[in-house]
Parts: structure tokens; C-alpha cells; sequence
């Protein structure tokens, strides 16, 4: 009788922490929308806002209806079902909330929620199944802990078909080739939003565990917590000495995005590395981010909020330096796994972009890119009484 | 010496402003305003209620300078302005009687 | 001594369980002013942010001192009696956080926070008494698992009296019949809110259960956040795809209101709906929702957030489903229990609305509505460097 | 082998419940800088998010690289020693974000973030390993239970030190000695701040018990956390009162200040009141802090967020009231403790300041003021769209 | 040709505008000023420190309009705008001499 | 009477309007405007991108006057406005025609 209580204490201790940390990844849906609606010019916060609870909602119904039966054929947790349910569905969530930021300002609001209903039930979980769902991927020993690659790489590579097929802003590539600053309207929103991310990401690498009922799982979670901090910690500052030394200036959009790097490096596996090892990773993922957002921009390559950077070329290496510190890793094996998630997403992204481009459409019209994508999708204005004409 | 006043599409803001320089305008004053006329507003709908957005943005212009630039001016302003749709806006012209650059004191066209 | 020890565990956890639930209701404090400082216009921002805080802080107080007195005579939960008094405290607030909204823009802050503390101490409690406090409703055979009617529906018809006494904001309706727009002054804000709502009603439905300890519990806990998570997104696409029908735009107030009331339909049975079912409650509660604002506007009841429609109209449609997944509960018990809450909440508020109203007052002039409340009752300016005249 | 499963359970339910505060306490950095945006002017706004993030991502780093080690030669505690560390790593980042806010809008970024490393790494770890690690001023008998002193009034001190060194922001106190009002950009980030912060605070008072897995214990964390919540709540009602009385307006930046007052109070000790003393506690905390902003502004000591006032006059009045609920503390103890812990961070910050001083300089320019912050240290405006000029 | 700039109160904007339209002018131009004059400021309050807000929240409204009309629009603009109460604004009167509608290049009284 | 438009630096508008006051100018209406001149604006940095904010933030102060005041008036501007850097702007000085206080129907002098 005792050790059946025992069981079912640990068994209710176990539901618990999981649906903690889901209820924290849930709350980074707020953090994306919060530093996207930050980081675009007033005319389209509105249909940004829109844009990421519709997502949030679609993502949840079409995982619950298909995706999460295509990703694990079988699941049988050892807590409830229903949080292993509501855990893996605010991870499709996170996934589709990365392409978001990266294609606003010009995409038709429906048919990016069109495309979101196929990454949900289809391109995710497929990619999930290899891997997370114990498939392909996974039995060649690929590790990626809490999702750099499966999570943020996925949502990085549909992001990038979908800026590729798009295009760049009006305005954003002068015609000599020079880059136009377009700056976000609202700098406090995007810092909000990275702090409720900084904040949900503790449940996203913290509940990866998916155990909590003994000492090894309680060290190891509390480990993957403290190496998360750290990481972020670290690319913050990264980014801040680097953009100090690079422009004389602290740049705050690039010390956001410096911070969320170093909680994407450490995705991949936040529990073997060493806390001083996190702060590496974290550091010099805060250098390759603002690297990779120069270039991107140089390539012409427009991610409004560096949404790519972020979580595709940061998700990347965070999956590549797993060995470095988890001897049951292996470098060639991350690198395959890496380019098979890349591979898929951008593949089945970019032929589901273009038939939506030749379709519906994906692009707003120059005209309704000028007066906006509040007023063009959504009627309202976001701050009626205070915007000037910019 | 005249007051020119010009409305205009606030995009078109830059363009006007390179073309005035370019014919050596050195100084200018730009304020956003809001404009009714022939160019029709738009609808914004909020939770449900309709309603009716009748002043569109624009930029004023003003630029003060001596007669003789007068023609010039009013030329490149409309040229730099123009799109041919409705909303184009206009330019008025007033007269100016007198000038004063604060930090030195010089007066009229010196001032300009 | 082993028993015991697990016993002591089961306590510790069952009350980590009640206060971390009840501190994500604390926090829902902060998503009803963020949505509704959002949804009001900027010279009525300050005041509704004091609002806010102050009734928060006078519900906590009040109950405290009276009316949790009221509501549970003799309390003695299985775990910490302090985490079952913060647990039920934050409920009451919520339920005066509704009725804010609904007055916003015209209603005397200090007439309202008298009736906060009327509501707080005595009209919540009394019919908490009749139902949670196990008194005549609960003996009936009247479920309503974490306050559909118990909150939503209290809150909403407080308010409801309130908007009856205190008639529209000038300007909203003109002489014509029609309906002005009189739009909410930041997106950002009222988006933030929902999400926190949102986030925070993880604790108020997660926490319900009372008890987490066992597997029946935590599985029923696990369901509970799950059907709330679904039936929330289910209500957003509903409103999406209504608005979109209705007036070819995607209407983000609406939006908001349609996952909100996708969290209110599920309150009241969270645990027996399948997730299918939740979704199906959702979408419904998301149409309703839509309709029933168009229909108050209609009859001139201005309500600036939609709180009457979300927390009252849904909160009755939610608490009378339950029977369809609920075979402890029957139609008529519900509505006889929905009858009996409007009835008495309505009945009280209105005579404490309609005394304030003869003595101190309850409306503020016509000209101090049009200087705004921030200037007349809390003498700063929300954004005193960017509004502009409207 | 049952009594080791226990064990594990136990072990595992105290880290989860350090883990779950910790994340809380974390939160807060977020509350800070949302506070502090709010209640600086737009100009200076991008300036202050950028500190903070920075000032977070640099105290957690030292303290792990040395501050930690300073602070607690040697922890042993019954639970992940991660969690222990990272509970403790966020106690640090608090108390440098109070510093932050009295300094705004005139202080140089980059001294700012140098005076951040010396007090990570060895000012607070110093009256650290005094107290909670089990020092000398812990061996008098101090009781600080989550930190009135040791973190509220630690920050406090040393930003009286700076503001002493700074001098007030140009344009604040007339020529006639008079107090211009500076009034603060954005009212609703300063609501959202102070309710992050409330909420973060159960995290702090909550998670300062160090372990959960008894009935005394969990019956301990929950009384705190119903003590913080009513605490704050009275806090809030004095200083509405208060305000409403002295200047018939409802001072929403005082009543945000009369809230974190009320959770400051109790941060010292809030296990031993009863909630009806942690009532007045608040309360009076409330009154106080009202009082001292007046009081400061008086003497020109110019703090544009009241840190100095909430956390650190408030801060001692919590330590001093200690003895009236606990009997194991006495009067003249948490005098000497308190008396100890300014002196030494006042003294030690007085000194590091005025090198900073001497040596790069702490204050930008008349000029650079002038244009704000943003544009100097950051390029960027916070708000480029909205806002004017003043 | 005549300019005729109004500084009324805010919220009788959209009366003036509408008085306007009915004698046929069919274009204006507004702009958020703030004004100063006999109508008292109020005072704000901020952490304990009171402060005067002098400029009180003012609409401009600019109208180009033939000599002709200058009478009618005098008019119509008084009444429209007055509620008795000081603070009523203020109506000036300058001289146009010229007058250029950008989309099409008419001149003076074509343009308006 | 002569309408006398000032533009200045933001930070000099009280000191403007004091001076305006004491000499028995009774009100003015204020507009916040951005110019560009001999002034150079400043460079601002998003993302690695630099850009150039040319517009600078000035107050363009508008007042009616009789002729009588307008002497005293241009040297207290002048004077109060003085930094003695670039930038310190302009003063305009256009024939007023005609003037009414909306309030009482008093017209020109009357009504200043
Ligand atoms: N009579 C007028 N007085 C002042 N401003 C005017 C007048 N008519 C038009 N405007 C300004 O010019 C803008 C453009 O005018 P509109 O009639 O829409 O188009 P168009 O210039 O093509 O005739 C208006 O938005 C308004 O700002
Ligand atoms: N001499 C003036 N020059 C320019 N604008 C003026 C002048 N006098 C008043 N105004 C404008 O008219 C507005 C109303 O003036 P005020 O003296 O307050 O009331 P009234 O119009 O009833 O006399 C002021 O706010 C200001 O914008
Ligand atoms: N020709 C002009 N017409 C209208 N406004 C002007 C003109 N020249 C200058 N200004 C205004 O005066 C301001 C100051 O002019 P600027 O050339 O920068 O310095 P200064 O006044 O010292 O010569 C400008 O920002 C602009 O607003």
C-alpha cells in the first residue's frame, strides 16, 4: 500500500511539473508577440498581435487533431497523458511563432494561417517523429535535448522559405544596395517579450527532463535551469560588448536578440554542460546571432526581427556543440541530424509557400504595404491617437 | 519675400525636400498635418461599429524665400510632388513681409 | 513513520499545488488591467490602471476580514489552510475585475470602490456560501467546478447593474440610433492581457481540483489544463473566423473577447469534456460571444472591454453544458443554480449601485468624461508625451 | 528502499518548489525594467531596458564566477545544489535593479554596468556570507527571512551613494528650490511592472524557506505567501488613501510604490504575523513610503522611481518591526544588523562610485540629457513613431 | 484669394468641418496645436509635485478660400465653433496671393 | 496688425512665451514642427543600420499682433530665444487682415 502511494505521489508530482513548465512555454506565445509587436512600425502591430494568438489557437487544435497522433503513434508517459499532451503542444506553438516575426510587415494574414495548420499537422510532426518520436533520426543518437534543432531550427527553416519566396520590406534594400533602418515602434513591448521568453524558457529546457521524481532528474533539471540563465546571460552580453565595440552604441534590438541566442545554444542540451561551459556557448552564440543578422541583412535577406539568426543559425550551433560536453553525441551524427530537420522543413515549407503563392498569394500589395497591414487585415489601428505618419 | 505653404503626401516628403535643396533652398519647416478634400478617407471598423476616417495624413510645408526663387520653387515642389492621383495637394503662396534669424540678429533675405 | 512522512509529503505538495495556482489567479489581476487600459481610450489610462490595483488590494483585505468568514464557515482542507484562503482570495478579486471594465471611461473611482467592498464582503461570499461553501445551490446538485457562474457570471451581473445605472459613455451612441467607435488606445495592451488571462487561468481551473496528490487527481488536473488551453483556442478561431465572415476583417478586440470566452465556457467543467469537446464548447463560447456584443450594443448597454458578454453570457452558456459531459449534473439543477446567482448578484448589486448613485454619486460630469478620468480623478496623464486630441 | 524513495521524493519536490520561486524571483528583472520604463521619460526609456537586461545578464554571471563562492564557501543543501545556486543568483540581479531606477535618466551606461560587477562579485556577497551565509551578523541573532535588508535595503544603499555622487536631474529642483515634476512616459508599464513584481514576490518570500516536503513547512510558505499578498494589498489601500486625502487625487506612481512598500515590509520576516498584522505592517510600510518620497524630495535627492524610499526606508522599517511577531529576534539586534549592513554597502558603494567618478565619469553631459539618453548610449529611440518633444 | 486659419476647441471640429462643407468648401487642412490665451490651464499633480499645464489642446484649422466666400465661411466658422465659454478660439484672416493644385497643375481660384 | 511666426528651439518655449507675456501679448498658439537648415541633424543606429534624422524638433510659436507691438515683440523673441548656436530660428512676420475672437463676434484689434 505504501509504495503504491509512493507511486502515485510521484506519479502526481510528476504531472505537476510538467504541466508547470507547459503552462510557461504556453506563455511564450505573450513573448513572442510581445517582441514582434515591438519591433515592427505601428501601421502593422495589430495584425501582428493577430497574427500570433491566431497562431497559438491553430497550432493547439490542429496538434491536438493530427500532429500529435502523426508524432508519437504511441505515447505512454508515466503521469498523465494529457500533460505529455499539453507540453508537446505548446512546443508546435513556439515553432510556428518564429516564422511570424520573420515575415512581418508584407504576408497576407490568411494565408499564413494556412500554412500554419500544415507545420502543425504535418512538417512538425513528421520531423518529430524521427526524432523526439523515436524514429530515424533519433536511432542513429542524434541528441537535441529540448528542440534546437527540432523546435527553433524547424521554425527557423520555414521562416526562411517563406522570406525567400516574399521578399524583402518596401523600403528595406535602397536601390544602390544600401540597407534603410525600419525601426520597431515600440522598444519596451520588445523587451517584455523577450523577458517572458527568458522567463517560459525555464519550462521549455526545464521540463525537457519529463521526469522529476527522483534525485537525478531533480539535479538534472535544476542544472538545465541555471545552464539556461547563464546562456542567456551570456549572449546578452555578448551582444552588448560586441555592438559597443562595433557602433560605439549599446543596441538594445541586438542585445534582445543576443539573449535569446544564448537560450537557443543551450537548447540542444542544457544538462551536461558545466555552468561555466553555458556561459561559453551563450557568449559566443550572442556573437554569431548579431554576425548572422549583418549578413543576412547584406544578402538581402529581410527578417524584421532576426527571427533566422535567432533560431535557425543559433539553433544550428547550439545542436553542433551538443558533443563538446555530452560524450553520447557525436558531431558528424548532430550535422546530419541538423541538415535532415533543415532539409525537411525548408523543403516541404518551400513548396507549400509557393503553392500558396501562386494561389491566394502570400503578399500584400504595395499600396496596402504603405497604409499598413492593421488597416488592410484588421481594420483597427493599434494606437488610434498617438501614431504619426512615418 | 513670400511664404510658401505646401500640402503633400507625407511620403513624398523627402523628394520635395532634395528637390528644394537642390535649387538652394538651405532651410524648412515640416508639420504633419491632417487633410480633407477631393481624396476620399477610409472605413475602420471596431468591434464591429463602423466608422469613417475623412482626414487623411499629410505634410505641410513651409519655406520662406526671396521673390525671385518664387517660380522655381513652386516648379520643383510640384514636380517633386506629384503622382497624378487625387490627394496630391496643393501649394499657397503668401506674402512675407519680414525675416529674423535669431542667432545673429540679420534680417529679411539675409536671413533666409 | 513512513506513512506519516508520505502523508507529510502529500501535504506539502497539495499545497506547493493550491499556491502555485493561486498565484497565477494573482496574476490574472495584472491581465484584466493591461486588457482593459488597453481597450480604453488614453485620458481614461491612468484611472483604470488605480482601479485595477486598488480593487485588487480591497478584495484581499476585505475578505480577509469578512468575507471569507462568510463564504467558508469552518475551512479544513487536507492541506495548508493559509494556501486554501490565498487560493479562494484571488478569486473574489477576479470577480470584481469584471465589473471594471464594464464601467470604464465614466464611472466615479471611489463610488466603484465602495461597491468592491460591498461585493467582496458580502454579495460574492453569500452566494460562495450557497455553492462552494456547500450551502442550498451545492446541495442541489449544482456543478460548477471553478466558477463559470460562481465568478464570470457574478462579476458580469454586478456589472450589468452597474452599466443600467450608469447608462453609456457620451458620444457612443448618437442620437441617430447608430454606434459610434469609440477605439481602445493600445492593441499591444489588451493583447498582453488575454495572454496573461490566458496564462493565469492555468491556475484557476488547474487549481480547482483542490488536491493533486494521487493519480485520479493529477490526471484530472492534466485534463482540466488541457480543455482550458483547447477551449481557449477553439473561441479564438471561432471569433476569427467570424469577424473575418462578418466584415472581411480579422477584428483583434473581438478575437480577444472570443478566446476569453472560450476560457470562461470551460470553467465550470474543465475535467469531464473529452478535448474535443472542449473545443466544441470553445468555438461555441466564441460565436456566442461576438453576437451577444453585438446585441448589448444593440440595445445600447455599453460595455467598452465586453465583459458582460464574455463573463456573463458565456459564463451561463458554460455553467449549463455541463450536463452533456457531466453525468452528475442536470439541465435544469444548472439553470435553477444560474437563476439563483444572477438573481441574487444582479438584485444586490443593483440597490448598492442605485444608493451609491443617490448619495455620493456614480457618474462623473460630461465635462470631466471629456477631459478623461486620469486628469479628474487621478491627476496625471497616462502617456503625457504622445497622446494627441481626440 | 521505500524510506530512499521517500528521500528522492522529498529531494525532488524541494528542487522543484526552489526552481519553480527561483523562475519567479527571475521574473521580477522583468518587473523592474517594465517599472522603470515607465516612470522615466520617453527619451531615456531605451536607455533603461538596456540596463537592466544588462545588468541582470552581468550579476548573474559574476555572482556565479565569484560572488557565490564569497557568499557561501560552502553550500550543502538538501536538495540540487543548482537550485540552491540559482535561487540564490536572482536575490543578487534584485537588488542591483534598485539601484538602477534611482539613477535614471543621467547616469553613464557603462559605469553603471562597472559598478554592477563590484557588487555581484563582492559588496553584497560580503554582507552576504555575513548573514545568510552564516556570518557574523547571523550570529547575533539577526532574522532577515528573504531579505527586508539584506537585498531591499543592501540596493538601496547603494544607490543612495550614487545619487549623492550625481546629483538630481537637471530641470528637477527650480532655482526657487521648488520640485518641477517630471512626469514619467507610460503609466501602464509602470502598473505592469509593479504587478510582475507582486507576483515575482512569491517567488522571493515563498521560496526563502528553503524547503517544502513537511507540514511545517509548507504550512510556513503558504502563511508567507498570504502575508505578501496581504501586505502589498494594504500598502496599496494606505498610500490611495493617503494620496487621496493629502491631494484629493488617487496618485497611481504612489499607490505602485505604496504596493512594493507593503511587499518589502514583510519581506523580513513574513512566516510569524498573522495576516491581520501583516495588514498593518503594509499599511503603515504604505504611509511610510509616501512620506519618504516627500521627504527626499524635499532634501533634492532626486530617485525617479522612489527606490530608495520603498526598498531601502521601507526595507529597514520591515527589519525593525521583526521582534513584534517573532519572538527570536530582538530590537536591538536587527538595529546593529541593519545599522552593519548600510554601512558597509553605503560605505563600500560610496567608494566605488566615487572612483567610477573621478576616473570615466558617471554622468553624461547637460547636453546629452538633454536629447536623452537613447540617442547617446543606445541609437535608438524607444518610441520613434510617437513621440514628441518635450 | 484669402487664408483663413481658425484655433477652435477640439471637439467642435467636426461641426466646423461640416458647416464648412455645406457652403461648398470643399478642402481644408487641420492640425493639433496647443494654445495659450485668457482660458485658464489646469493643473496636474505627479508624485506630490503639482505643475501647470498652461497649453490647452487646440485644433487649426486652414482654409484657402476665394474673396468672395470670405464672409459666409467668417460666419459659419463663429457659429459653428462657439459655446459661449471662454476659450472659443480665435479666427485670423491673411492674404493668398497664389495658389498651385499639385495633380494638375491649375492655378488660383481653379485650385482651390 | 501683423501675425508674427516664430520658430525656435523646443527648450526655449517658456522662456518665449514669458517674454510674449510681459509685454502684454495676451495669448499664442504653439505647434510642434520639425525643420532642417544650416543645423545638422544626427545619426541614429537600428540593427547595424545607420540613419540619418535630418528634421530636428523645433516650436513654431504663431501670434497675432497689433502693429504697434510688433517692434517689442521681435526683440523679446529674439532675445529669449538666443542660444547663440545654429539653430535658433527664424522669425516670420505676415500681414494679418482680419481678425475675430469667436467667443463675443469682436473683430480685429478688438479681438488680439
Ligand atoms: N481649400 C483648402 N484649404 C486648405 N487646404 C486644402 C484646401 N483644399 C485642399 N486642401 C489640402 O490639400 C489636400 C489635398 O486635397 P484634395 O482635394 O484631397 O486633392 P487634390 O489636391 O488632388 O485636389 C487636402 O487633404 C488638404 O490638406
Ligand atoms: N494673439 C493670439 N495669437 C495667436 N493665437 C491666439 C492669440 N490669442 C489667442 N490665441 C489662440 O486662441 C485660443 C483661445 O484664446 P483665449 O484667450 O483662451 O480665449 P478666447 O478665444 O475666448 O478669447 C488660444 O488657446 C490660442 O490658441
Ligand atoms: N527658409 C526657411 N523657411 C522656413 N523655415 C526655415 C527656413 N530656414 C530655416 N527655417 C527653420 O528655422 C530652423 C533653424 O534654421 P537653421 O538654418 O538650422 O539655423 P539658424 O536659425 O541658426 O540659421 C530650421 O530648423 C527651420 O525650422
Amino acid at each position: 500500500m505504501e509504495a503504491q502511494d509512493l507511486q502515485q505521489l510521484t506519479f502526481a508530482l510528476d504531472t505537476f511539473y510538467l504541466l508547470v513548465c507547459g503552462a510557461l512555454v504556453m506563455w511564450m506565445a505573450a513573448g513572442f508577440s510581445m517582441l514582434e509587436a515591438g519591433l515592427v512600425r505601428a501601421k502593422n502591430t495589430t495584425e501582428i498581435l493577430t497574427k500570433n494568438i491566431a497562431l497559438y489557437s491553430i497550432a493547439c487544435i490542429t496538434y491536438l487533431a493530427i500532429g500529435y497522433k502523426v508524432m508519437y503513434p504511441d505515447p505512454s508517459p508515466a503521469y498523465a497523458a494529457d500533460a505529455n499532451f499539453f507540453f508537446q503542444v505548446v512546443f508546435v506553438a513556439t515553432a510556428m511563432s518564429i516564422v511570424s516575426g520573420a515575415v512581418a510587415e508584407r504576408m497576407k494574414l490568411m494565408s499564413f494561417l494556412v500554412f500554419c495548420v500544415v507545420l502543425s499537422a504535418f512538417i512538425y510532426p513528421v520531423q518529430g517523429l524521427w526524432t523526439w518520436g523515436g524514429g530515424m533520426i533519433a536511432n542513429w543518437g542524434f541528441v537535441d535535448f529540448a528542440g534546437s534543432s527540432i523546435v527553433h531550427l524547424t521554425g527557423a527553416s520555414a521562416a526562411l522559405a517563406a522570406v525567400i519566396l516574399l521578399g524583402p520590406r518596401s523600403g528595406k534594400y535602397l536601390s544602390d544596395g544600401s540597407i534603410n533602418a525600419l525601426p520597431g515602434s515600440n522598444m519596451p513591448l520588445a523587451a517584455l517579450g523577450t523577458f517572458i521568453l527568458w522567463f517560459g524558457w525555464f519550462g521549455f529546457n526545464g521540463g525537457s527532463q519529463l521526469a522529476l521524481g527522483s534525485v537525478d532528474d531533480a539535479n538534472a533539471i535544476a542544472r538545465a535551469m541555471v545552464n539556461t540563465n547563464t546562456s542567456a546571460a551570456a549572449g546578452t552580453i555578448a551582444a552588448l560588448l560586441f555592438t559597443k565595440l562595433l557602433w560605439k552604441k549599446a543596441d538594445l534590438t541586438m542585445i534582445l536578440n543576443g539573449a535569446l541566442a544564448g537560450l537557443v545554444a543551450i537548447t540542444a542540451q542544457p544538462v551536461t554542460p558545466e555552468p561555466w561551459q553555458a556561459s561559453v556557448f551563450g557568449f559566443v552564440a550572442g556573437l554569431i546571432v548579431v554576425l548572422s543578422i549583418i549578413a543576412l541583412d547584406k544578402l538581402h535577406i529581410d527578417d524584421p526581427v532576426g527571427a533566422i539568426s535567432v533560431h535557425g543559425v543559433v539553433g544550428i550551433f547550439g545542436t553542433l556543440v551538443v558533443p563538446i560536453t555530452d560524450s553520447s553525441a557525436s558531431f558528424m551524427i548532430q550535422l546530419a541530424g541538423v541538415a535532415t530537420i533543415f532539409g525537411w522543413v525548408f523543403a516541404c515549407s518551400f513548396i507549400i509557400w509557393t503553392i500558396l503563392k501562386l494561389t491566394v498569394g502570400i503578399r500584400v500589395t504595395k499600396e496596402q504595404e504603405y497604409v499598413g497591414l492593421d488597416q488592410v487585415d484588421c481594420g483597427v489601428e493599434a494606437y488610434p491617437e498617438f501614431t504619426s505618419q512615418k | 519675400m513670400k511664404m510658401l505653404v505646401a500640402l503633400i503626401k507625407p511620403f513624398k516628403l523627402e523628394d520635395v525636400k532634395q528637390a528644394l535643396f537642390e535649387i538652394g533652398c538651405s532651410g524648412l519647416t515640416v508639420t504633419e498635418v491632417r487633410g480633407v478634400g477631393r481624396q476620399k478617407g477610409h472605413t475602420e471598423l471596431y468591434r464591429g461599429a463602423e466608422y469613417q476616417v475623412d482626414f487623411l495624413p499629410k505634410m505641410k510645408i513651409e519655406l520662406a524665400l526671396p521673390d525671385e526663387t518664387l517660380e522655381r520653387a513652386l516648379e520643383v515642389v510640384s514636380a517633386a510632388a506629384h503622382t497624378g492621383n487625387i490627394g496630391d495637394g496643393k501649394i499657397f503662396v503668401l506674402p512675407l513681409e519680414h525675416c529674423v534669424r535669431i542667432r545673429t540678429g540679420e534680417t529679411d533675405k539675409d536671413a533666409l
